[in-house]
């Protein structure tokens, strides 16, 4: 039985990084197992970003015109949220919505099924509906995966469970996660009609705007992010683990307050809330990363907590896309050499240099400590509201000059060093 | 012991909405294999490992049901057969009843025809006793155990005020409640070697049946579909003294008949 | 037409589980009971622990599988959380995702 | 060939059932200006024909067999359909308890004519004579309505749906068939009553739930009074059960799912996944102090006062109006 059903690589998880390494593989010929916990592929996972394009036509080129995508986005915002209002730098970008695109938002509940499909289509065997509990070790090896009571045997185990990584941690390649490191971040599914969408966020049929939200959390380091799908807006808040104990704020209130303000609530007015999910975020950036391979074991996607926060934008879903074919090249390499060890598999990390992702991840190491700077969070975007508030009412008062009120709203808040400071920190980051 | 398992790919009730209008949508609601059927097919393999004998199961339904039969092969079943509905679920149960009935009649002999004791989503809970009728054979519904020894079926039936333990000789149909077992979740393993057990696909017209045969004799129609929006009254009762608030209460509930008097 | 905010409770029974009758989340009373800054209370998204009577209760049923308590549990609290995920097919059913 | 169809028959092996069927028969047959039979079956029944003119009967057809012991479901159907042949009635209402639920579908096989199982609404057109019969479908959440062009057209009908409703000075007449029936292939070995204790929570008509607001265990006593005097059975939220193991069992979508009556909430808060697993209740009554308890918005009838109070005065109440 055992010798039937082994198994050249087993992946866990039917996620991006997953089905895309599953997808490389098998269309290579080998034999490949796919094995998924939810009840089908994409079950389990939520998105708080947008797909950006550039990668995953890589792998799947032209993959927008058979996938489940949303909207192509052509409108980026960042927004400073103040009490009542609200600072926005908006791009619009009519050129990103034509191919190769730009970014895409997406739904996983649909997304995942299709990549999980060309997995199949490819050859792997998916499996669904089963959690894997365990890696079976020998010597320290990997060499294979417990379900239950069944031990399952490969040449190379790739773990793509997601951002929890538990078999990672199994495997010994990482330490516990710190709550400073992590964010958790939840979403709000609201249902409104396509042309609704098109008309308020003043987009074409089949174009969307994304925002990335700055302010309005309490103090909490994190933001939000708004997203238009074809018939509905993602919308959500990301918040450090660490401070929402210490200050024991809920997110998932912190998220009601947010809908209330008059930004957002004009966004998403008369809209039917479908669905409420939750997903941690790693912010840790490249130090956070554990060590991607073991003997007979690699791991790829937020498993690995690939994710860039450069705090314009999260890229998270194409880097699972470029390490899941990555590590399935890296699976291929020792193939040829019939070397399944650590140092034979250890070719992963180039070819992660190779599609940029650490070479990303490290040019933005910086950016979680920006994370830590509160001022960004509570000072800044209440500053550049009042400031842009009174700059543009008119009052029967002598006007004064932009930098002096500037300089006034800043009394008691923040130092003019502590700002020449941060904006240090800003450009060093980005 | 040669068993058959009726097991139906059914509308997945948590997903059905309905619109502002009141009328439920059910175009695109995904469907998932009846729960209770599940127990049956627990009930199958249950006998199965005890005396030996193979495991059919037997859907009418959707060409969809595959996913849902090859669940029920992970559980157990040895060979899955679909017949092919071309109504899109549009028939009543004396119509799936003659689908089944041809198909079990072509799988050859039997002993034993297991059910759940209704679906999940239609819940009419007919199409157990009407394939009884139509092959002619007992039915015990209703089972909340069941064994099967030598040459007879025995199984205790959960009735209103009693149990009721009624036995029969093969050939027999019993339909199971959800109370008899637990179903298994399929392991990984028996999810991998039930992709290579067979499955078979028929057309109505490889039973020697047709679309219009089963409409001749589906002779139930639906006039009309209205969704429930449950809104509670939410007559709340308080500031008062105990006495007066508890009579109160039960003026309402005499009003609403709810206390059978 | 105005926005409202919508109740924890009302936002759980949006979404779609399959639950288990088997609990995926395992407390350790003892070590729980030591921890003085129960952080599980305030970062769970779905609030899935709570205080009753001064003792920790969790229902599992809510949970969105995000992981949030384990790491604030290991990394504030005292590591009494046992969090494993749920058996296949159960739990969470994102519809959306 | 439908025009020989006429008349409404009405058959369960529970009386007070039979009784609501005729009552409501006897509604439709004058509307239809025709009649209204009833139908015994047994080994020895027809002594009970007499009764069954009050509520209605024109008609009492009986059946008579020493094969018709322990009333399974073969036998019944052979019975039923010689009956049917015999009287031809446009519509037959059989009462949906399990071993009506599982007789109608048969016969109606047998006939090559539809079923509506479990009807709860009923319906004629009296020019065309096409009766509408209407169920609950899809978890509660739908309500179907259907027509049946075969003959005739039969509907199984719960317990308590209609009314029963007496019809003093009527007589019947008992018509005796006899019908050929085959031995059945299944017999019955043990028949053990349950006690009420025994009921099936999911089954119960009336649920009384006990949560996080009582005490102690032994306060279920209080709860186990009311339900006696109600004639429903007890259950509790999953905190009782999984976290102080009072109950081996819980209401709720991770426990069982119960559609009663009436369901009476003590001391429960209502957290969301307690409240899916009440959802088809008809009628929800909750008693907590806390005003605020989210409970309160899914209940129709609520009382905000401490549960020990209200509890001991209900019970006391309903005693005396129930006369238990």
């Amino acid at each position: 039985m055992a010798d039937e059903e082994k198994f050249d690589v087993i992946v866990v998880g039917a996620g991006l990084a997953g089905s895309t390494a599953a997808y490389v593989l098998a269309k290579e010929g080998l034999q490949v197992l796919l094995i998924e916990r939810g009840r089908q592929a994409g079950a389990k996972n939520m998105t708080g970003g947008i797909i950006y394009s550039r990668v995953v036509h890589e792998v799947f080129p032209n993959f927008w015109e058979e996938a489940p995508v949303e909207r192509a986005i052509t409108s980026y915002n960042i927004v400073f949220l103040g009490e009542n209002s609200a600072v926005t730098l908006n791009l619009k970008a009519p050129g990103m919505g034509k191919p190769p695109y730009n970014a895409f938002s997406v739904l996983r509940a649909k997304f995942d099924q299709w990549i999980a499909g060309k997995a199949e289509e490819s050859g792997a065997t998916l499996v669904t509906g089963v959690t894997v509990d365990e890696l079976v070790m020998e010597n320290g090896k990997v060499k294979g995966i417990r379900s239950g009571q069944d031990e399952l045997f490969a040449d190379v185990v790739i773990d793509a469970e997601g951002a929890k990584s538990l078999l990672v941690e199994k495997a010994g390649l990482r330490g516990d996660f710190k709550p400073e490191d992590v964010s958790v971040g939840v979403k709000e599914l609201i249902e409104l009609p396509e042309e609704a969408i098109n008309e308020r966020f003043n987009v074409g049929g089949g174009e969307g705007a994304s925002y990335t939200l700055v302010g309005y959390t309490k103090g909490i380091a994190g933001g939000g992010f708004l997203y238009t799908n074809k018939a509905s807006i993602s919308l959500g808040i990301v918040a450090r683990i660490d401070m929402l104990a210490e200050k024991q704020v809920k997110v998932h209130e912190l998220i009601e307050d947010y809908k209330l303000h008059p930004f957002i609530s004009k966004l998403i007015e008369g809209g039917n809330v479908a669905e409420y999910s939750a997903q941690i975020i790693h912010e840790g950036g490249i130090a956070q990363v554990p060590r991607l391979y073991a003997d007979g074991f690699l791991a790829a996607g937020s498993s690995a907590c690939l994710l860039i926060n450069n705090l314009f934008t999260l890229r998270g879903m194409d880097l699972a896309v470029a390490s899941g074919a990555a590590a399935a090249k890296a699976v291929l390499k020792a193939k040829e050499r019939n070397d399944f060890s650590a140092s034979s598999l250890s070719a992963y990390e180039s070819l992660l240099r190779e599609a940029f992702i650490l070479t990303d991840m490290e040019a933005f190491r910086r950016t979680p400590s920006l994370l830590n700077n509160r001022r960004f969070f509570t000072v800044y975007p209440d500053l550049a509201c009042s400031v842009m508030e009174e700059l543009f009412s008119v009052n029967p008062a002598p006007s004064e000059k932009a930098f002096k009120v500037v300089r006034r709203h800043m009394k008691g808040k923040a130092g003019l060093l502590d700002v020449l400071k941060d904006l240090l920190e800003v450009y060093r980051a980005l | 012991m040669e068993i058959v398992v009726c097991a139906k790919y059914a509308l997945d009730v948590a997903e059905i909405k309905i619109d502002p209008s009141g009328k439920p949508l059910l175009d695109g609601v995904p469907r998932r294999v009846s729960d209770i059927d599940k127990n049956a097919m627990e009930a199958a393999v249950n006998i199965k490992e005890k005396q030996g004998g193979t495991i059919k199961v037997v859907c009418f339904g959707p060409a969809s049901a595959k996913e849902g039969l090859k669940e029920l092969l992970a559980m157990g079943a040895d060979e899955a057969y679909l017949v092919e509905d071309p109504s899109g679920g549009m028939l009543d149960t004396a119509a799936t009843v003659e689908a089944l009935a041809a198909a079990i009649q072509k799988l050859g002999s039997f002993d034993l025809i297991l059910c759940g004791e209704a679906t999940t989503d239609g819940y009419t809970g007919q199409v157990g006793p009407r394939l009884a009728g139509k092959l002619g054979i007992p039915q015990i519904t209703y089972a909340r155990n069941l064994n099967v020894e030598g040459n007879s079926v025995t199984a205790e039936r959960d009735l209103e005020d009693a149990y009721e333990t009624v036995k029969a000789p093969p050939p027999v149909l019993v339909s199971v409640t959800r109370e008899i077992n637990v179903p298994r979740i399929p392991s990984l393993m028996a999810i991998l070697k039930a992709s290579k057990k067979p499955m078979t696909v028929w057309k109505l017209e490889d039973l020697g049946l047709s679309k219009e045969k089963l409409e001749q004799v589906s002779t139930l129609r639906t006039v009309d579909l209205q969704g429930f929006a449950v809104e509670r009254k939410r007559v709340i009762i308080k500031d008062k003294p105990v006495e007066e608030a508890v009579q109160e209460l039960i003026s309402y509930l005499m009003k609403e008949k709810a206390l059978g008097v | 037409m105005s926005v409202e905010k919508l109740s924890l409770d009302k936002r759980l029974g949006l979404n779609k589980y399959e639950i288990d009758s088997e609990s995926h989340i395992e407390v350790d009373k003892e070590l729980c009971e030591k921890c003085e800054a129960k952080p599980c209370l305030f970062v769970c998204p779905a609030e899935v622990y709570k205080l009753e009577d001064g003792k920790l209760v969790y229902s599992y049923e809510d949970c969105l599988e995000c992981g949030t308590c384990i790491i604030a549990c290991k990394g504030m609290g005292r590591g009494a959380v046992n969090w494993k995920n749920p058996r296949g097919g159960f739990g969470i059913v994102y519809r959306y995702g | 060939m439908a025009e020989e169809y006429r008349g409404i028959m009405a058959y369960s092996e529970d009386k007070d059932t039979l009784f609501e069927l005729l009552s409501k028969g006897r509604e439709l047959a004058d509307q239809l200006q025709t009649e209204v039979s009833a139908v015994l079956l047994g080994e020895k029944v027809e002594a009970e024909a007499g009764e069954l003119a009050s509520y209605g009967a024109d008609k009492v057809y009986v059946v008579e067999s020493p094969q018709l012991k322990g009333l399974l479901a073969e036998a019944c159907a052979e019975a039923l359909q010689a009956v049917i042949s015999q009287a031809k009635p446009e519509v037959l209402l059989v009462g949906a308890t399990k071993r009506g639920k599982e007789l109608a579908p048969r016969v109606a096989e047998k006939l090559g004519t539809g079923c509506v199982a479990e009807c709860v609404a009923l319906e004629v057109d009296a020019g065309s004579r096409e009766f509408k019969m209407k169920r609950v479908v899809f978890g509660g959440k739908v309500s179907s309505t259907h027509t049946i062009a075969g003959k005739p057209a039969i509907a199984t009908i719960p317990p308590r749906i209609f009314e029963k409703k007496k019809a003093d000075g009527r007589t019947a007449e008992t018509v005796k068939v006899e019908a050929e029936i085959s031995p059945p292939k299944a017999e019955v070995v043990e028949v053990k009553p349950k006690e009420t204790a025994g009921i099936r929570i999911e089954e119960a008509p009336i649920v009384i739930c006990g949560g996080r607001g009582l005490k102690q265990q032994e306060d279920f006593k209080m709860l186990q009074e009311l339900a006696e005097v109600l004639g429903g059975q007890v259950g509790c939220t999953r905190p009782i059960a999984a976290d102080r193991g009072w109950f081996p069992e819980w209401v709720g979508l991770s426990g069982k799912k119960i559609q009663p009556s009436l369901y009476i909430a003590v001391g429960v808060s209502g957290a969301i996944q307690h409240v899916a697993g009440i959802r088809s209740s008809k009628i929800v009554v909750s008693v907590n102090k806390d005003a605020d308890a989210p409970i309160f918005a899914d209940s129709d009838y609520g009382i905000v006062e401490d549960l020990y109070k209200v509890v001991p005065a209900l019970t006391e109440a309903l005693r005396k109006i129930l006369k238990k």
